[in-house]
């Protein structure tokens, strides 16, 4: 059971998260602008990285704000959370 | 290729085994293939032999960064079974089942395959509308499916608790008769040693670190951790790696690579005639040939590439299995793992050109790609030679995404009301 | 329940309000229900028969007696009207179980998974969280003595999970304080 | 048989109570103290089990987890029978029944032994190369023998009536194992103010400790200095202590599962007490002092009853006063064993010979062997050991001589002991995810690179002798805390005397002992040569080699075995050891219950059953209850001697007739309040909501951003910032995640909030031609008549004084209500309405009901009629999509290509030919009635009830054009032949509407 750092109440346990995929895929503005590919692109593909992967998470069953982190898909560690909205973090 | 048989066994039993032959070559890499495929997991291999053996292409390679039948050919659970919704999924599948039907004495390597059933439970009436669905529709498909009440389906597996007192009492099960298990190992040391038998290297400890495309974009060559290898052809069957290994060819795929678990006992005399499956409350079980339950546990929350899980995972899934069969609370869980499985969007595969000349994929299995091995292998061969879909697998396109036509197994067994 | 071992007890009714909204309205809000509304995560404030329990960072569980509500709706209404906000009236979405005594946290460690020692979860703090396949809102309110806010529907089986956890310890002390 | 082979003092038993025990219908004694094994060796029983594949007697061969042999059942009853536990770690009680398990008739005659003869023709991976002829007799015959070979003990057949616990814990430090390393760490961490959890999988805290004879630590003998420290750190109100519990699993961020075993050793369990329970310990840092598993040789005959792990022996003599043999011959490649012939020999235990396997043996082990008179042999080798149950003899050769077995010399005994050596016990720092590191020196993987909060002490990590044990642990403790932060913290130094430990090992087999059953890896009878043919087959990866010889693989998990499997492996391929690698650590350590993972969750605990306030008023008027997600819904309410068909017909006319009572509290509520309410809602929903006035109700949907329909329910607008939304009952939670999903991410700019309130109000639907007359006299405040309140409209007011949100909706067809109530008030209003029913003859009726109803309208259930893959216009709602708004969620999806493509399947009505029959839900629709399969099917049905208001069967289905196909007959399958059925309108009864405004 991974341990999380939500934004907004620090430490907390996996089980109370739900895990909301891959971060900052903005929605389009106006869709309709869009072709049928672009559009299956925002919808469907995923980076899906062997490594550092930046990732929705929700504090469900806490604060229920969603942030974004920045983890491992390797070691399953994170390397950073921060509130949405904000830059993801240079690990560099 | 040395054969096995009752009569082999013994004249080599005789000689103190002394006699037996590799059952495949650990071959140098070429510089070039007519084709490469990358991963060598059942599918893979499969595909390899089906290459060499149906479409007369006998200079190509699989290429496995670690040990062939490592990756999740190695980790399943082993369920088989072509009761699927869908026409397009029934076909599949159900051409996978054949094969099943005559995979040992084809490849001359007992993968004991074993239809003991496959019992699918309903617990609530939106399951049995599920289930019954699934019974007439796979009918109409020419694959078997039966409706059994409750009763029917204790009979069929007395260690089931049908309730009531059941917190989900048992309303009934969907069997499908010609659907059950396969040694996973053998599976892929089967299609291993006849592939190779045929003239394919199999070359492990060989990671693929990149794809060369040519000016016009086709593809020219690999890059592995044992050196360039030249070649026109590239299957990708690389499972739970697969969008790495297409970025390396600059697609992003509509996958994302989840954990899920597995377990056994320990093993006990046998007492578990079939697989029972439960979606409703999470629970899969069956017992293999060395006695062990064998219990799929459920998928980890996040994209993660580590084989690993958290202890919830199974933890739940033991719930699940002490909730149907109550007397398995004393026995012991011997092992735990996990692999690491590719999902799309509407959980069917992808087996399928690429908008890349010359690269193909096979991905998308998820957690139920086992079943599917010898089918996916032949329909990957297939579209590699021929370069084109087989008619049984043109619907699994990545276009469909696109397209909005969609084979959504999982969305047709959604609870809501 | 046999009496003699009710480390667990069900709390009286009360009224609840959800109050979400812009630091306007928040204000104004803790100004007349008479509690500065926490600003710190995870913690609750208390004025006599009345809480505010910080839930998120814009949101805020107010409990007060049940006779009060009514009343105490409209006002925070008013106090409110000119600064976006949502109030909405709770009180009978969920109901509040105590669990006490020094077996407390051990009682509720059996499904809850934060630490619940003293110096990690001392008096005053307050979070949702999960109590097996339930979700609650626990909140220290003495060193021996917690509340737990939980969905009506939730509430028979969270009371069986407690109850089941609290029989290896025994007979218990009746209620915090007595 | 039951000899005594108990010393006359000694050991830590309470030799003051006997308890009787039976194995195998046997009574034997032994004492209070005592493990199953040890109790049965004090009775000089040997064989135990048999093994899994050859049927070979088999005894015990160790004193602790690691034991691949001596697997037994206990049962206490049936419901209580416990397969497969180890003898080893079985704690004696009064009454206590066991017995061998995998052998027929009996334990000493086996049927099964024939395989043992028939060895030669099962080597590793036999059945993959045979079997295959005829195809039939695979599952006829060879299968079922193989299963029936195959399996240890039984599985129990009757409910386990135990109870099993949980508990999450937090702690600074976690240590794991108490033997010296790990006492010594926890007492410096615990000094140093840490909150410690110290676990231990045996029943008594000390590890070797337990079998030390003459060490002492700070001037005390060891037992008592291991007395005093237990009792200290128990003092300590930070220092929790759990014996009998084992660390099975190192989980992400420290987290560390425990199986604690709370009754298994009593005779008489308290039934207040779980018989085992789970922890969850997140540990700051964890201390692994885990110790080390001595290693067996390989050589002909090793698995014989009564050879048995050098130190195992010494155990048995100094904590159980038991003397495993009277005679014995000792081989070893380690001093370690020099230290148990020693012992024993001063416990009155010939010694008859000790070979070892190096060439010279000079250590102060082996000096001291020599000086009490014991025969040391060094140069020398085991070819083979006698006897059929029980050891009888054993064949030393010289190592010279190896290629000659026949210089070899058969010495009468009764006990072999043998030492290969020690390996570091790495499992879970392994499973942590740590790299491990081959030491040279060692030739043992030890801990390496940490990748947690974790450091491994002791023999674990190859750190050997009392007094450096002591040593490092203390360290460890120290810098564990330290690393938690308590700067303050000090190792403690002990002042120590011991004997000491020696050095020496081998990992592979011993000369001379191919081609004859060497056995590697006991349990799964795994010999050297299967090793070695293994890799003659190819199988050259050691995770190959695993899986095609099942090495490593039994319940031991090859804690004995896999070190000099490698060996093997790497003499066979010629690579050496660390080239190898390992085959993968994984959890459990040690096997556990499935009861211990599953915890309390049972029955009602399995998952919360949710019911509403209203549920026991349908409990005491009969309901028979469906389960709905966690929900329990009253289905239908039988009167007596009605089955479901006739109560449904009855309660479905008594809605359309009069009037009829629905509990609808487990829809999903959501309050959507705030300035940007509307625009919410108009980006949410497929609808248009700016127009809805307040006090107005609309019918909405909700899609996914794929186009395909999520969810659906009416929503009332009770003010310009307010809206009251409902969802289904099992898409309350997933609606409000998506909504929370956008707001936050996608428009956190908009100034609005949601509230779930599905449980603040009980709903109570009042519906039929009555409904109006039923409430009149019991609303307050709000004008109901028709013209005030029309259909789908809301107001707010009271009902007989509590406070109500009153809807005019109805998913009947008829005039209709819904009564919101605060939950608390939900059950005494429901019996007002009804009480003001009965002159109308109000009915309460179930969700079966409230389905043929709908399904009459042609209402969709979502989940029923849609499957994930349904658009608004596939089930006729296109009307609800809000035609110029430029964006809604799922409305660009709406626009790709197969979304709009002809031929997508419809929601139509079907009307059997034969009026009274009734198709299944899910029969397949065809176009023709004699289609062989394959076919391809047109749709399904997705609905189908008998309408007691039409008299005839009714079904809903999807069908490819099926809005073209109307008059169409088609044929849908049954369990027999498809039957023709004719293409209608969804919609059966009042496509009007009239009889929404009926009284
Ligand atoms: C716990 C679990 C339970 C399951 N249960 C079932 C079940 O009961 N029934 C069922 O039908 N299915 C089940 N599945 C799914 C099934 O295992 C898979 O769908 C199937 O085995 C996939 O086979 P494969 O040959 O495509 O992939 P794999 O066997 O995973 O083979 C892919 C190979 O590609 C290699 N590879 C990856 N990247 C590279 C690279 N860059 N270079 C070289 N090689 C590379 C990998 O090492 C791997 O060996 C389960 C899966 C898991 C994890
Ligand atoms: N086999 C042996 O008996 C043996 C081998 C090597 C060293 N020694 C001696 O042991 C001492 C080393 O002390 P040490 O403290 O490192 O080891 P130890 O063997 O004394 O103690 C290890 C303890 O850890 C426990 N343990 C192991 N795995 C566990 C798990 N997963 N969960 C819970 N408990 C677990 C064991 O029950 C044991 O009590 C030295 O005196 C050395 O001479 C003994
Ligand atoms: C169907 C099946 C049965 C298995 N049975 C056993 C078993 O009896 N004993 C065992 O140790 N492992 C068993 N395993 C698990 C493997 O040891 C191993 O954990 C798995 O192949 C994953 O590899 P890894 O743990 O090395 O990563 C089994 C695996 C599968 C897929
Ligand atoms: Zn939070």
């Amino acid at each position: 059971m991974l341990l999380i750092v939500c934004p907004y109440c620090g430490e907390r346990p996996e089980i109370e998260f739900s895990y909301g995929g891959e971060a900052h895929l903005v929605r389009p503005k106006d869709p309709a602008s869009l072709g049928d590919a672009e559009w299956a692109d925002y919808l469907y593909a995923r980076s899906n990285p062997k490594g550092v992967h930046a990732e929705r998470w929700r504090h469900t069953h806490g604060c229920a704000r969603f942030f974004n982190a920045l983890r491992d898909t390797l070691s399953d560690r994170f390397l950073a959370t921060y509130r949405i909205g904000e830059q993801r973090p240079d690990l560099a | 290729m040395q054969r096995f048989s009752a009569l082999s066994l013994i004249r080599h039993s005789l000689g103190g085994h002394l006699g037996w032959q590799p059952q495949w070559r650990s071959p140098e890499p070429k510089a070039e293939y007519d084709a490469v495929i990358v991963g060598a997991g059942g599918h893979g291999l499969g595909a390899a032999y089906y290459l060499a053996k149906e479409h007369g292409m006998r200079n190509i390679a699989v290429l496995e960064k670690g040990w062939l039948g490592g990756g999740n050919t190695g980790r399943n659970t082993t369920i088989i079974r072509s009761n699927y919704l869908y026409d397009e999924s029934a076909a599949l599948y159900d051409h996978a089942l054949k094969l099943w039907e005559n995979l040992s004495r084809e490849l001359n390597y007992n993968v004991m395959f074993s239809q003991r059933g496959v019992m699918m439970l309903a617990h609530t009436v939106h399951d049995v509308q599920i289930f019954k669905r699934h019974v007439h529709a796979n009918r109409a498909n020419g694959v078997d499916n039966e409706w059994l009440t409750a009763e029917q389906a204790k009979e069929f597996c007395p260690p089931l608790h049908i309730g009531p007192g059941l917190r989900y009492p048992v309303l009934g099960a969907a069997l499908q008769r010609r659907g059950g298990t396969a040694r996973h190992d053998a599976v892929a040391w089967g299609y291993a040693r006849a592939a190779d038998a045929l003239g394919v290297d199999i070359i492990q400890n060989c990671e693929v670190t990149a794809i060369r495309r040519g000016t016009a974009g086709a593809v020219e060559a690999v890059e592995t951790s044992r050196g360039a290898i030249r070649t026109r052809k590239i299957g990708v069957s690389a499972a739970g790696n697969t969008s790495v290994v297409m970025a390396m060819a600059g697609l992003r795929m509509p996958l994302e690579s989840y954990p899920l678990q597995a377990l056994v006992s320990e093993p006990v005399k046998p007492m578990f005639p079939c697989v029972a499956m439960s979606n409703t409350i999470h629970a899969y079980i069956s017992q293999s040939d060395k006695g062990e339950l064998v219990i799929g546990a459920g998928m980890d929350a996040y994209v993660s590439y580590s084989q690993h899980g958290a202890l919830h995972i199974p933890a739940q899934t033991l719930e699940a299995i002490c909730e149907l069969f109550p007397m398995f609370r004393r026995m012991r869980m011997l092992r735990n793992w996990g692999g690491i499985v590719d999902v799309t969007p509407d959980r069917s595969p992808i087996l399928a050109k690429t908008e890349v000349a010359g690269l193909y994929v096979n991905c998308g299995w998820g957690t139920g790609g086992f079943k599917a091995t010898p089918g996916a292998a032949h329909l990957l061969a297939w579209t590699i030679a021929k370069d084109e879909p087989h008619p049984i697998n043109a619907p699994f396109t990545i276009e469909r995404f696109r397209d909005g036509v969609v084979i959504d197994e999982a969305a047709a067994a959604a609870v809501s009301h | 329940m046999p009496p003699d071992r009710a480390a667990l007890a069900r709390l009286p009714a009360a009224s609840r309000f959800i109050l979400r909204g812009k630091p306007a309205a928040v204000t104004a809000a803790g100004n007349v229900f008479g509690i500065g509304l926490p600003e710190q995560a995870c913690r609750a404030a208390v004025a006599a028969d009345r809480a505010a329990l910080w839930l998120g960072p814009d949101e805020w569980l107010l409990l007060a007696p049940e006779s009060e509500g009514a009343e105490l709706g409209a006002t925070l209404a008013r106090a409110m009207a000119g600064a976006a906000h949502s109030l909405v009236d709770v009180s009978h979405r969920q109901i509040a179980i105590e669990v006490s005594g020094p077996n407390a946290e051990a009682m509720l460690n059996a499904g809850c998974p934060l630490d619940l020692d003293p110096g990690a979860f001392p008096v005053g703090m307050c979070t949702r969280t999960v109590l097996a396949k339930a979700e609650i809102v626990l909140w220290r309110t003495m060193p021996l003595c917690f509340r737990v806010e939980v969905s009506r529907s939730f509430a028979a089986y969270v009371w069986r999970l407690l109850e089941g956890a609290s029989r290896e310890f025994g007979p218990q002390p009746k209620r915090c304080g007595e | 048989m039951s000899a005594n082979f108990r010393t006359a003092e000694d050991g830590r038993i309470d030799r003051s109570r006997p308890l009787g025990f039976r194995f195998d219908e046997r009574s034997y004694q032994g004492f209070p103290g005592d493990t199953l094994a040890s109790a049965l060796l004090a009775n000089g029983v040997h064989l135990v089990g048999r093994s899994f594949k050859y049927h070979r007697p088999r005894g015990i061969l160790s004193a602790g987890a690691d034991e691949p042999n001596a697997l037994v059942a206990v049962r206490r009853d049936e419901a209580r029978y416990t397969p497969n536990l180890r003898a080893t770690q079985v704690e004696l009680y009064q009454g206590l029944s066991a017995e061998s398990q995998n052998r027929s008739p009996s334990l000493a005659f086996d049927i099964g032994a024939v395989n043992d003869r028939l060895s030669r023709f099962f080597p590793a991976g036999f059945y993959y190369k045979t079997f295959m002829w005829p195809r039939k007799a695979w599952e006829r015959w060879y299968e079922p023998w193989i299963r029936a070979m195959a399996g240890l003990g039984r599985a129990p057949t009757l409910p386990d009536p135990d109870r099993y616990a949980n508990r999450f814990a937090h702690c600074d430090v976690l240590v794991v194992g108490a033997g010296p390393a790990g006492l010594a760490a926890a007492l410096s961490a615990a000094e140093a103010g840490a909150r410690v959890i110290l676990c231990d999988e045996q029943a008594e805290f000390g590890g070797s400790l337990l079998a030390e004879s003459d060490a002492t630590i700070e001037g005390k003998p060891a037992a008592t200095w291991l007395a005093e420290t237990v009792a200290l750190l128990a003092l300590k109100p930070r220092v929790t202590l759990l014996p009998r519990t084992t660390a099975f699993g190192y989980f992400a961020y420290n987290m560390v599962g425990l199986a604690e075993r709370l009754t298994e050793h009593l005779a008489e369990p308290d039934p207040a007490l779980p018989r085992e329970r789970l922890w969850q310990v997140r540990a700051r840092e964890v201390v692994l002092a885990a110790g080390a598993i001595e290693r067996p040789l390989v050589f002909p005959g090793n698995d014989r009853p009564g050879v048995m792990l050098a130190d195992a022996t010494r155990t048995y003599l100094n904590r159980y006063g038991v003397k495993c043999g009277s005679r014995a011959v000792v081989v070893t490649a380690h001093d370690a064993a020099y230290r148990a012939a020693l012992e024993l020999h001063r416990a009155g235990v010939a010694i008859a010979a000790i070979a070892d396997l190096r060439t010279a043996a000079n250590g102060p082990l082996p000096e001291a062997a020599r000086a009490a008179g014991l025969p040391v042999r060094p140069a020398t080798t085991i070819t083979g050991t006698g006897g059929r149950l029980r050891v009888t003899a054993a064949s030393l050769a010289p190592l010279a001589a190896e290629s000659d077995r026949r210089g070899a010399e058969p010495l009468t005994c009764d006990l072999v002991l043998m030492s290969g050596g020690f390996t570091p016990s790495v499992h879970l720092f392994s499973q942590s995810r740590g790299k491990l590191r081959f030491d040279g020196e060692l030739a043992a993987y030890v801990p390496g690179h940490s990748v947690q909060q974790e450091r491994s002490a002791g023999a674990c990590r190859g750190v050997f002798g009392l007094a450096a044990a002591l040593a490092d642990g203390a360290a460890a403790g120290e810098a564990a805390a330290r690393a938690a932060g308590f700067s303050a913290a000090r190792a403690r130094s002990f002042a120590c005397h011991a004997s000491g430990f020696g050095t020496g090992g081998i990992r592979s087999v011993l000369p001379n002992a191919h081609g004859a059953k060497a056995f590697v890896d006991f349990q799964n009878d795994v010999t050297a040569d299967d090793l070695v043919l293994a890799t003659r087959e190819g199988f050259h990866s050691i995770e190959h080699v695993k899986r095609y010889t099942t090495t490593g693989m039994a319940t031991d998990q090859g804690k004995t075995s896999n070190m000099n499997a490698l060996g093997i492996v790497s003499e066979a391929l010629g690579k050496p050891i660390p080239e190898i690698g390992l085959t993968t650590f994984r959890m459990p350590y040690t096997p556990v219950s499935f009861g211990i993972l599953a915890g309390p969750s049972r029955d009602e605990l399995f998952d919360p059953v949710r019911t509403t306030p209203i549920h026991d008023w349908a409990t005491a008027h009969g309901a028979v209850f469906e389960d709905v997600g966690q929900w329990k819904r009253a289905r239908y309410f039988p009167a007596p001697g009605e089955d479901m068909e006739r109560a449904v017909a009855r309660e479905c006319r008594a809605v359309r007739q009069s009037t009829g009572i629905f509990d609808a509290s487990t829809l999903g509520k959501i309050e959507v309040v705030g300035p940007d309410a509307v625009e919410f809602m108009n980006r949410i929903y497929v609808n248009a909501w700016s127009r809805l006035g307040a006090g107005r109700c609309r019918y909405g949907l909700v899609l996914r951003e794929d186009g395909f329909i999520a969810d659906d329910g009416v929503v009332g607008r009770l003010a310009e910032n307010r809206f009251h939304v409902t969802t289904t009952t099992g898409g309350a939670t997933r609606v409000l995640a998506q909504m929370e999903d956008y707001l936050q991410t996608e428009w956190p700019e908009l100034e609005v909030w949601l509230t779930s309130v599905t449980e603040q109000w009980a709903v109570i639907a009042v519906q039929g031609p009555r409904s109006r007359a039923v409430l009149e006299g019991l609303v307050e405040g709000i004008d109901i008549a028709s013209r005030a309140m029309p259909h789908m409209s809301v107001a707010e007011g009271r009902i007989r004084g509590v406070p109500t949100r009153l809807f005019r909706v109805s998913y009947t067809g008829e005039l209709g209500f819904e009564v919101n109530v605060p939950a608390d008030y939900g059950r005494a209003v429901w019996e007002e309405i009804f009480e003001a029913g009965q002159p109308h003859g109000i009915t309460p009726y179930g969700t079966e009901t409230m389905h043929v109803l709908r399904a009459e309208k042609g209402y969709i259930v979502v989940g029923q009629e849609t499957d994930g893959t349904a658009t608004p216009d596939d089930v006729g709602l296109t009307w609800a999509v809000g035609k110029t708004k430029p964006d809604f969620v799922g409305k660009r999806s709406l626009a790709r290509p197969a979304m709009r493509a002809p031929g997508r399947k419809q929601l139509v009505g079907l009307l059997t030919e034969d009026p009274h029959f009734l198709l299944e839900e899910g029969a397949q629709i065809l176009a023709a009635p004699n289609q062989k399969a394959p076919t391809k099917p047109l749709g399904h049905v997705t609905s189908s009830y008998r309408s007691a208001t039409l008299g005839r069967t009714i079904a809903l289905a999807m069908i490819a054009g099926g809005r073209d196909r109307m008059g169409e007959m088609l044929y849908v399958t049954t369990a027999e032949r498809p039957v023709p059925a004719k293409v209608t309108s969804p919609v059966f009864y009042d496509p009007e509407g009239a009889r929404l405004d009926a009284a």
